[in-house]
């Protein structure tokens, strides 16, 4: 994907949180907002090399991997308000929505949980051949429970066509990593399976997308799964009402330089009118999509039963 | 634990019903080799299910006719295995995952009950997987090749339960468990695979009980493998009439026949060879007092194993549970009330 | 989720109550800090408990006073904390293990129910833990924040379950759970935390419940959040004299006062806030049934939330759950019956 | 530990396990007969290090480990016969028992949950000053056990003194270790945690025991967990009633080559009069333990009930 692309798919991830941000500060957000500001790069590069039959498990931090496989910016908004119109007819929160036509799951909360699963659409596709990739997303913290050793181990053996993309964003809630695993590369999880594995700058796109793009092809061909480590920094709390007071504030400054939107922008010299007309027409497009989600109803109570069994 | 572990015939009623035809294991192979027969989207997972056909030789054969790809060993991950097939659901298969014994099934808790269990609620998402496995105590398993766990299940929003007392039900319930769009926990009593024996026939529908014996004194409710401490037990009730209910799925549950049955005999013992606390007893009690109250000629009696894990000891093990006697008491306590 | 979550008052009675004295997440809190300071063994390990304090900033200032030994944050490990746990209980630490949301326990679960709660019948060691979290619907939680997971647990022989509807009970029965010999489940209910307050008083024993409202016609029987719940629609009930019971511990059951209660009113409401279907209401319907069933004169009448998982939105989850109005509903039809 | 004694212990293992077959064959067993037959080096090697406060978690092929922590072969023998005056009361299965005055600790059936359970153990005794470590371990295939990875991590997190020592006896079951896993050095597990590894010859008691003691002295001082993987081979099937007919012939006649005790007795070259001395003094001892233990009574049917709660 073009550089230009993927500036418009970022710019795009990181409005619609902004948009949120302010939806939150009205209270119109139900529960917790969970932001990806810094971190963009890494849904946008991974899921840019995607193709249409793969699929992939985005978990809280990758709004930007279900604005490209196709949901508008209407339906994060209104998962996020809880909306009737909303991909789960607020059923569920946040990014818990999925659709396999779209070739998105929608994750649970259990962390770890994703990758057995995602290793089973990995086999699935492979027995059904699809020539499919499976790919899903785990924090540094989420490397640590038993269904992330299980779900890689599997992938490792059946040899299956799936990426994990690990988000090693410094911190685990209030969790810093070194608390978390006796490791400093995140990679060095893979170890443990026989699996192929890199660990890159995670806050450059270009980085990341190249990354991914090996990995996935790696993964295509049959010659197994992959773990791809993408370093970053999470540049705001846990979630919005978390002010992060327990991360040092150089530790933010220094992440801050290297903040992979304007590192694009940099990348992209010269550029700064086309730039400048992409963020405006995102802007429009964020608000127009706002003002539909806001102005959307409800669910009506009833929808709160039913539909457990087919 | 294994196949060949001494089995004492605890559970009483079991042999009586021996005889002629398959067993209920053969029952149970057979389902899953006619589904994959049948249907190219039926797939097997499971530790050791392969070349050696599993700790009680359930699938013995199946890789051979169906290949490795159909019938397929994993690595002990019993989360990993649970979540792997309810991926591998989301695009088509119909994936059976075998837990080599269903206690396993604890350390594959959290993906059958929340995720398997709940994404039809909430996204609108199908997960038609079966989990299966021999559970079930009288073979000296002790507290971990003995459980039956339904009672842990059963509060699952979402989930099936099945739990076959025949060698036919076994057959014609895990047939329709694998084709369900819907997530089953199907439990196979391990002390009736070799001691049961029926002729099959086609599948069965969930939610219909079976009236294994009619009676006008007294109802019996139960399903596995005290459906026939339960028939015994009637047997030796000389001098009265005892209706014997086989619920055959926990959940759904069939409330009509329950109900029915209730309501024309007045006095019910509800038998189950898991816990007493909370275990399906209660919520039949339950159902029963709330629907059927005034038809009640006295309170609705459980049967079932102490609050205590099972012990491993035959002697230990036999008064453990329920057996035939504390039917019989309990029978004929309720016929005096 | 998370303690800032905009909470919506779903569950009615819960505002009556406050008022004057401490909150119930303060009563968890000095609960842990009087347990820390008495008695050197009980440390406390969760994810964020330290200096962070914990999700819902129970723990908030322990570590700062007890260090970073005795409040010890761990990785995202559910099974590897409580099993951490189990080990250290051996040798006598007493270890209070947070769950930052009780839902994770699911991901727990078998080092609970087949190694901590079995330990003691197999071979005579007592594993005293203490797992608690805070549980429970009414804050737009959704299905995996907002669950109330006492039936999955009930059926477990060995393990304890306390659920405190008030700041006082949540003191004392946390203090009586750290010291008791034997594993507990400590559920505390998230939309309680900051919305009930009272004075604190010493430990409370486990199995004995609190009659909250004396009353003749009915007897309401519940625990945790409900409690709240049943004492506005009693108060609703006007002509009518409704008795409030709460359990305060499932595990074990105060059947004295159940029964004695049951037998003076005559007419029983059981109400939770977890799913109908196996939920405690069941056994608390079959014990009443086997040990007082010549004293009622109408069904037992179980109130809970709908056999579906917590929806999110405010609209839908406010129909999910079991509130005053089906309450009051329950409650004149039996009282008519 | 001298090898005379580490003689005595292996032979000591090695024939109440014979004698337990006997029985068997009697059906004097109830329920299956688990064997460590070629891996009591293992078992004998590693606990003949441990100091009298350590604590250990003996799996079902540690029948060594029992014996050498005090419990007679008696106690062996009653709990495979399920008698009353077994350790357990005929509560709990074959090696399903313990007491923490011995420093063991029982098991339950579910693999790698002895993990987390000892790294607890390896944790309460550091806050307690005993000096302790904690000992388990874990086969093969145990290790792509969730529990096992979150033990695992967690104490390497901690940074506690916990040995795991991995028995690769190239099976778990009927499965071979390249379907449960795609490494093929066990150790390489241990990388995932930034824990201290080795892999060696599990066959050769004397350096199992010389790894052990490393291992032993690594936690004892303060470095953290250490995970000794040792090489082996499984010579009968997962239990007695498994004829182990998967495993090719050849793979039995090259491992029945390095049968650990054929092995320590060649190394012992000039000593065969002790050895013989041995061996009879051991198989009196069996010999009256089994008596024992046959003509013990099973337990009174009261025992089934009550000590659920304390
Ligand atoms: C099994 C489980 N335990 C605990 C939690 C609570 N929880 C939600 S997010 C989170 C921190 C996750 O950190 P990480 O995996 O690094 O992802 P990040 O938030 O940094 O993107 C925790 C502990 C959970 N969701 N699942
Ligand atoms: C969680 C769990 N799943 C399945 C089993 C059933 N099981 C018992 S032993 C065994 C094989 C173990 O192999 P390994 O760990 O290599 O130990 P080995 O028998 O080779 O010593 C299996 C699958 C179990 N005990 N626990
Ligand atoms: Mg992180
Ligand atoms: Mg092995």
């Amino acid at each position: 994907m073009k550089p230009l692309e993927l500036y418009r798919w970022m710019v795009l991830n990181r409005m619609v949180e902004e948009r949120l941000v302010n939806f939150y500060r009205q209270s119109k957000v139900v529960g917790g907002l969970y932001r990806s500001l810094g971190q963009e790069a890494i849904s946008i590069g991974t899921a840019s090399v995607l193709e249409p039959q793969d699929v992939v498990a985005p978990l809280i931090r990758n709004a930007g991997v279900f604005l490209m496989r196709g949901y508008r910016p209407r339906d994060l908004f209104m998962q996020y308000m809880a909306k009737a119109g909303s991909p789960t007819g607020g059923r569920d929160c946040n990014t818990h929505f999925g659709d396999v036509q779209k070739g998105v799951i929608a994750p649970i909360s259990m962390l770890g949980a994703m990758i057995p699963v995602c290793a089973g659409i990995a086999w699935a596709g492979r027995e059904q051949k699809k020539n499919l990739v499976a790919m899903t997303y785990i924090g540094d913290g989420g490397t640590s429970t038993g269904d992330f050793h299980e779900g890689m181990n599997l992938a490792a053996v059946w040899k299956l066509p799936l990426v994990v993309v690990g988000e090693a964003n410094q911190y685990a809630y209030s969790t810093p990593t070194h608390s978390q695993m006796a490791i400093t590369d995140l990679s060095d999880r893979a170890k443990a399976y026989g699996m192929a594995h890199a660990t890159v700058d995670g806050n450059d796109v270009l980085v990341v997308q190249e990354a991914a793009r090996k990995a996935v092809e790696y993964a295509r061909s049959g010659k197994g799964p992959f773990f791809l480590t993408c370093e970053t920094m999470r540049m705001r709390g846990h979630a919005e009402h978390d002010d992060a007071r327990y991360v040092p504030a150089e530790l933010f400054e220094q992440w801050k330089l290297k903040d992979p939107l304007e590192r694009l922008k940099a990348s992209l010299k010269g550029q700064e009118a086309v730039l400048a007309g992409i963020d405006d027409e995102v802007r429009e497009l964020v608000e127009a999509e706002a003002r539909i989600a806001d102005e959307s109803p409800m669910p009506d109570p009833d929808f709160a039963f039913g539909r457990v069994f087919a | 634990m294994s196949s060949s572990t001494t089995e004492k015939p605890h559970l009483g009623g079991a042999e009586v019903a021996t005889g002629r035809g398959v067993t209920l294991l053969e029952g149970v192979r057979q389902a899953l080799w006619d589904e994959l027969e049948s249907d190219p989207s039926v797939y097997l997972i499971g530790q050791d299910i392969g070349h050696f056909g599993g700790a009680f030789k359930v699938t013995a054969g199946l890789q051979e006719q169906f290949g490795d790809h159909r019938v397929k060993d994993t690595p002990i991950s019993e989360s990993g295995m649970i979540g792997a097939a309810i991926g591998a659901s989301m695009l088509g298969l119909k994936v059976v995952v075998e837990m080599q014994f269903i206690d396993f099934i604890a350390c594959g808790y959290n993906q059958l009950v929340n995720f398997a269990a709940l994404c039809r609620y909430r996204w609108g998402q199908g997960v038609p997987i079966v989990v299966r496995g021999p559970c079930g105590a009288g073979v000296s398993g002790s507290a971990f090749h003995s459980q039956c766990p339904e009672a842990h299940f059963m509060p699952t929003p979402g989930l099936k339960i099945a739990f076959p007392a025949t060698a036919e039900d076994a057959y014609g319930l895990l047939r329709t468990a694998i084709q369900d769009p819907d997530p089953v926990l199907f439990l196979e009593h391990k002390f009736l695979y070799r001691r049961v024996r029926g002729d099959l026939g086609g599948p069965i529908p969930f939610g219909q009980a079976a009236v294994r014996q009619r009676g006008t004194d007294l109802t019996i409710i139960t399903y596995g493998a005290t459906v026939h401490t339960a028939l015994e037990a009637a047997a030796a009730l000389e001098g009265h009439s005892v209706e014997v209910v086989d619920l055959r799925t926990l959940v759904p549950l069939d409330e009509d026949t329950v109900l029915d049955s209730v309501r024309r005999n007045n006095k019910v013992i509800v038998l189950h060879e898991t816990q007493r606390n909370l275990g399906p007893g209660a919520e039949l009690s339950a159902r029963i007092a709330e629907k059927a109250f005034e038809y009640l000629d006295g309170p609705v009696v459980r049967v079932a194993a102490p609050d205590s894990p099972t012990p491993y000891s035959p002697t230990l093990e036999k008064a453990w549970l329920p057996g035939v006697e504390q039917v019989l008491h309990a029978a004929r306590e309720l016929l005096a009330y």
